[in-house]
């Protein structure tokens, strides 16, 4: 294929034209300080504040309740940190699991090495978060549980309603990332008791360096960048307009298509799934059939590894993803297929696939065409494909 | 990330198979770490390797430069082979990312274990080899949090 | 005038038109994550490399020492705190001055609700802080000095030099707020003996919602915000490629005609600086006359209040900016007119105009009409400007 | 920020100026927290505020309640301008934004204070009204961070 196929679109998205369009007024003519007193500036405030708004609704939150930060990383660290910070009287234990996201991860890490204690809940094979470990493990010193709402690498979809009555009934705050969830499913903060939420823009074809924290009202948090009074004097720093203009209205776009997404997202995944189980032996999917985002495939293919599976499909012009330790000049491969249960060797051959609505269905078959055709390349340089064979043959 | 020359080896790797009867055969790395790479000697009576084969299961850098190793040792004798070092494959690739320094000194083991195993087989002593490492491992830059 | 005369720069910018243009590419075109795998997003990788280069350049510094983030505020923090906990086993004790940016105040007083220890330098009546206190207030558990490099109301440039002199010979650690300097001053880090630099894109024309934080190498400064590996493994989250390439294209431009802008700006200033000194009576230049930002101008007119000054000039189309307690909700006018030694009655009645080189003399001139007759229509209103003329008449 | 009638007011305030031998004068605030507000009263044998005057030195907000406060008072007898609260005044102005409701206080305050004097100077006592204190402040908003 002479184009580029982009089926990568947890790592980042490429902007809605029409999000940039929104944006550019923000750069030019709109830009005015929202924190100021004028005509000018005000029009700023209105606009974030009609932002704000729609972001609200967009989870059944009330809009003070939306707090603009850089993104889902910051998002993740202030609700983590600030909370330590502000329940330390009641308790110093925080409850995650382990397939977070590093930002939830090594904020938990960091927050270990200052005295707090962190329990990380296991996984299962499916990729679900473990629910009677969880209950089990609040104790009366547990002041947070915080657990994704989908899974960035295997897209498991985790049971949040239940996350969310077990916090509730024990009196423990619930924090979730829900980054990669985001205008992805449906979320109704109250329904589903949720007291803060991460979320970022350039996830769902916004802008990068915009997300925001939901923090229901009532919570005692404290602001983790402290300075001006923006962000009713809970996030510091000059208000990013154009951005918080333009993730609004992605936010808009996706909430409106979100049904169509997802059954064109079915669709073309369902084409890829069943191809490439069916066609590529010694493979399998990662993460629960059913219950993961309509976007998200995370196959291992055995004998092989993921850097070079990707760099192969590279240079076939397909965008792709891998939960290889090469990919990040790490030693162990991803967290997340090791949380599974996956060994090492599997977890190193593991490829993830994130179309959106915009692939079709011949850049899907071609796209497995091409995982054919490397796959069987890459084993045939394999010294563990060479032995397992081998072995067959011996038997 | 990968310069020309890496991504050569890595897209057209030279000398990868396998041998029936080698002179010698070394493998290093381990599955858990995402690195194997075998290595196939056939030595003559004059010690001079007239053919090498390799297999390697590991990312780009890995299948490069065991793709670069092979064809600097083709043709040298043991003792020549044993002169070229990670440093060499590195160079011949024209660099590689800090990150992926351990492969290539994953390349240079598999080479000594294989030359280990033709010594070993012929019960000779090859001066400056010594028995390789299962495992080679890189010093992991400290994280800063 | 029909069209907004715009003299509050030290609040926020107009972006300039080149910088959007340079965005622009990256939303739809260019939107590859860099940490990806594949070469289309190594092209992100590679332009934000390249700002970074233009960025350090820009003053004097290595290109691995420049970190972005996600603004002036968030730099700020990150600085302080971060040094606060990497050298807590040297010591507690942090030396700031009385009229730092709230970015750097507020942080100061966070570790200071940690038990960390935070000095406040004096500012003398022209607004430059006391070098010979600052001197004597370091201890053996003095740990940093963080000092604005020029103070965003009233202008004033600090001895910046003299500071990391000092900082240097007793083995202290200087960071500098350098959000209102950078690009409208030359600034060298090696020169100038400066450990840390904090700096804001939208302050320079470029977008909001994007800055740095220099840190020279060798300095034991931990991350502020955890997650991913990005930026060196020091600020996780995924990188705002957009503005990233926005930022360093208005350093660019504004390093190249640096001179160009500050003698216009000057130009102007000087016009209205006379002209407001000579026509407007009881009023007053705030921060020095000299050691001051090119397009910074202080006021304050006595007997009348700061946001009814703001409003009426407003009314005239004009942007400006106030130290009014009035404009910000709270009672006490703002702490750096305070600092240099100002009555409150006399705070509340300041104006800041802070132009660019894009104003014209005639909107100068207008501005000054206006200011005189909205004065003299405030003061008509005032029971202290009634008060003090019934006493004149008295004598 | 504001409500049109608050920059109707703010922009074209009604009764500014000063009295010449006024009933009552009060002047609440201090300059230091921004705001002073001066009222003059003309009050007629019938207890009518038959005139009202006020200065003001304060933001947008302090100026609009005093132009509202002297319109709503103007004409009432004393009895009935004591029930002008701040609530009243702001309702007139369509709403204050929520830090500014003290400068609505202050308003009320002034008026009190101008009646106080009047009743001072001529030894009546009015049921209701209280010395008034020379400063109003409003219960800050906790600050978290
Ligand atoms: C001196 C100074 N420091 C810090 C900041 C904060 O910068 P930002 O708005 O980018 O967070 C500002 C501007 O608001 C400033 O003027
Ligand atoms: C689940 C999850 N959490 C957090 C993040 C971080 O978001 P951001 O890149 O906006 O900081 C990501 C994406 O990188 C993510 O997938």
């Amino acid at each position: 294929m002479e184009n580029k196929i982009y089926l990568d679109n947890a790592a980042t998205t490429k902007v809605r034209p029409e999000v940039v369009e929104t944006m550019l007024p923000y750069f030019t003519e709109q830009y005015g300080n929202p924190s100021s007193v004028y005509e000018f500036a005000s029009q700023s405030k209105i606009a974030v504040d009609e932002a704000r708004e729609a972001i609200a609704k967009s989870i059944n939150a009330d809009k003070p309740d939306i707090y603009f930060t850089s993104g889902g990383t910051e998002a993740d660290n202030w609700a983590i940190v600030a909370t330590a910070e502000a329940y330390k009287d009641k308790g110093n234990h925080i409850i995650t699991s382990k397939f977070e996201h590093h930002a939830v991860l090594h904020t938990c890490e960091y927050l270990e090495r200052r005295g707090y204690e962190v329990t990380y809940i296991d996984v299962n094979e499916n990729g679900i978060i473990d629910l009677d470990q969880l209950k089990n493990e609040i104790r009366p010193t547990t002041i947070l549980i915080t657990i994704m709402f989908a899974n960035n690498e295997i897209g498991t979809i985790q049971p949040i309603k239940e996350i969310g009555q077990i916090a509730k009934d024990n009196n423990v705050l619930f924090h979730t990332d829900a980054v990669q969830a985001y205008t992805h499913l449906d979320i109704d903060v109250k329904d589903l008791n949720i007291d803060m939420l991460s979320a970022s823009a350039h996830k769902l074809k916004g802008p990068k360096g915009i997300g925001f924290l939901y923090i229901r009202k009532g919570i005692k948090n404290r602001s983790f960048i402290h300075g001006g009074a923006q962000e009713r004097r809970r996030r510091a720093g000059t208000e990013n307009v154009p951005s918080i203009m333009g993730f609004a209205k992605a936010v808009e776009i996706n909430m409106a298509t979100i049904k169509e997404r997802t059954e064109k997202e079915l669709e073309l995944r369902n084409i890829l799934m069943k191809r490439v189980l069916s066609e590529v032996p010694f493979t399998r999917l990662n993460g629960d059939k059913n219950r993961r985002l309509s976007n998200n495939l995370n196959f291992s293919f055995q004998f092989i590894e993921g850097e070079s599976l990707l760099i192969m499909l590279d240079m076939k012009n397909i965008c792709a993803s891998s939960g290889s330790a090469c990919t990040s000049g790490a030693l162990d491969p991803s967290h997340v297929l090791l949380s599974i249960g996956l060994p090492h060797e599997i977890a190193h051959g593991s490829l993830r696939l994130t179309l959106c609505e915009e692939n079709t269905e011949e850049e899907i078959n071609y796209t497995v065409d091409m995982i054919k055709e490397i796959v069987q390349k890459l084993r045939d340089m394999s010294p563990l494909y060479e032995d397992f064979i081998k072995k067959q043959n011996r038997r | 990330m990968y310069s020309e020359k890496v991504m050569d080896h890595f897209s057209n790797p030279r000398n990868v198979g396998e041998m029936e009867n080698p002179s010698g055969v070394g493998t290093v790395g381990n599955a858990k770490c995402g690195d194997i790479m075998r290595i196939y000697l056939d030595i003559d009576e004059n010690s001079v390797i007239q053919d090498i084969k390799f297999k390697t299961f590991g990312c780009g850098a890995a299948v490069a430069t065991s793709s670069m190793a092979t064809e600097l040792v083709k043709g040298k004798t043991v003792n020549e082979a044993l002169k070229i070092t990670n440093r060499s494959v590195m160079e011949a690739l024209d660099g590689l990312p800090p990150v992926k320094i351990h492969c290539s000194l994953l390349a240079e083991e598999a080479i000594h274990a294989a030359l280990w195993d033709y010594a070993t087989k012929n019960n000779l002593v090859i001066e400056g080899l010594k028995k390789p490492k299962s495992d080679v491992h890189e010093e992991e830059e400290e994280l800063v949090y």
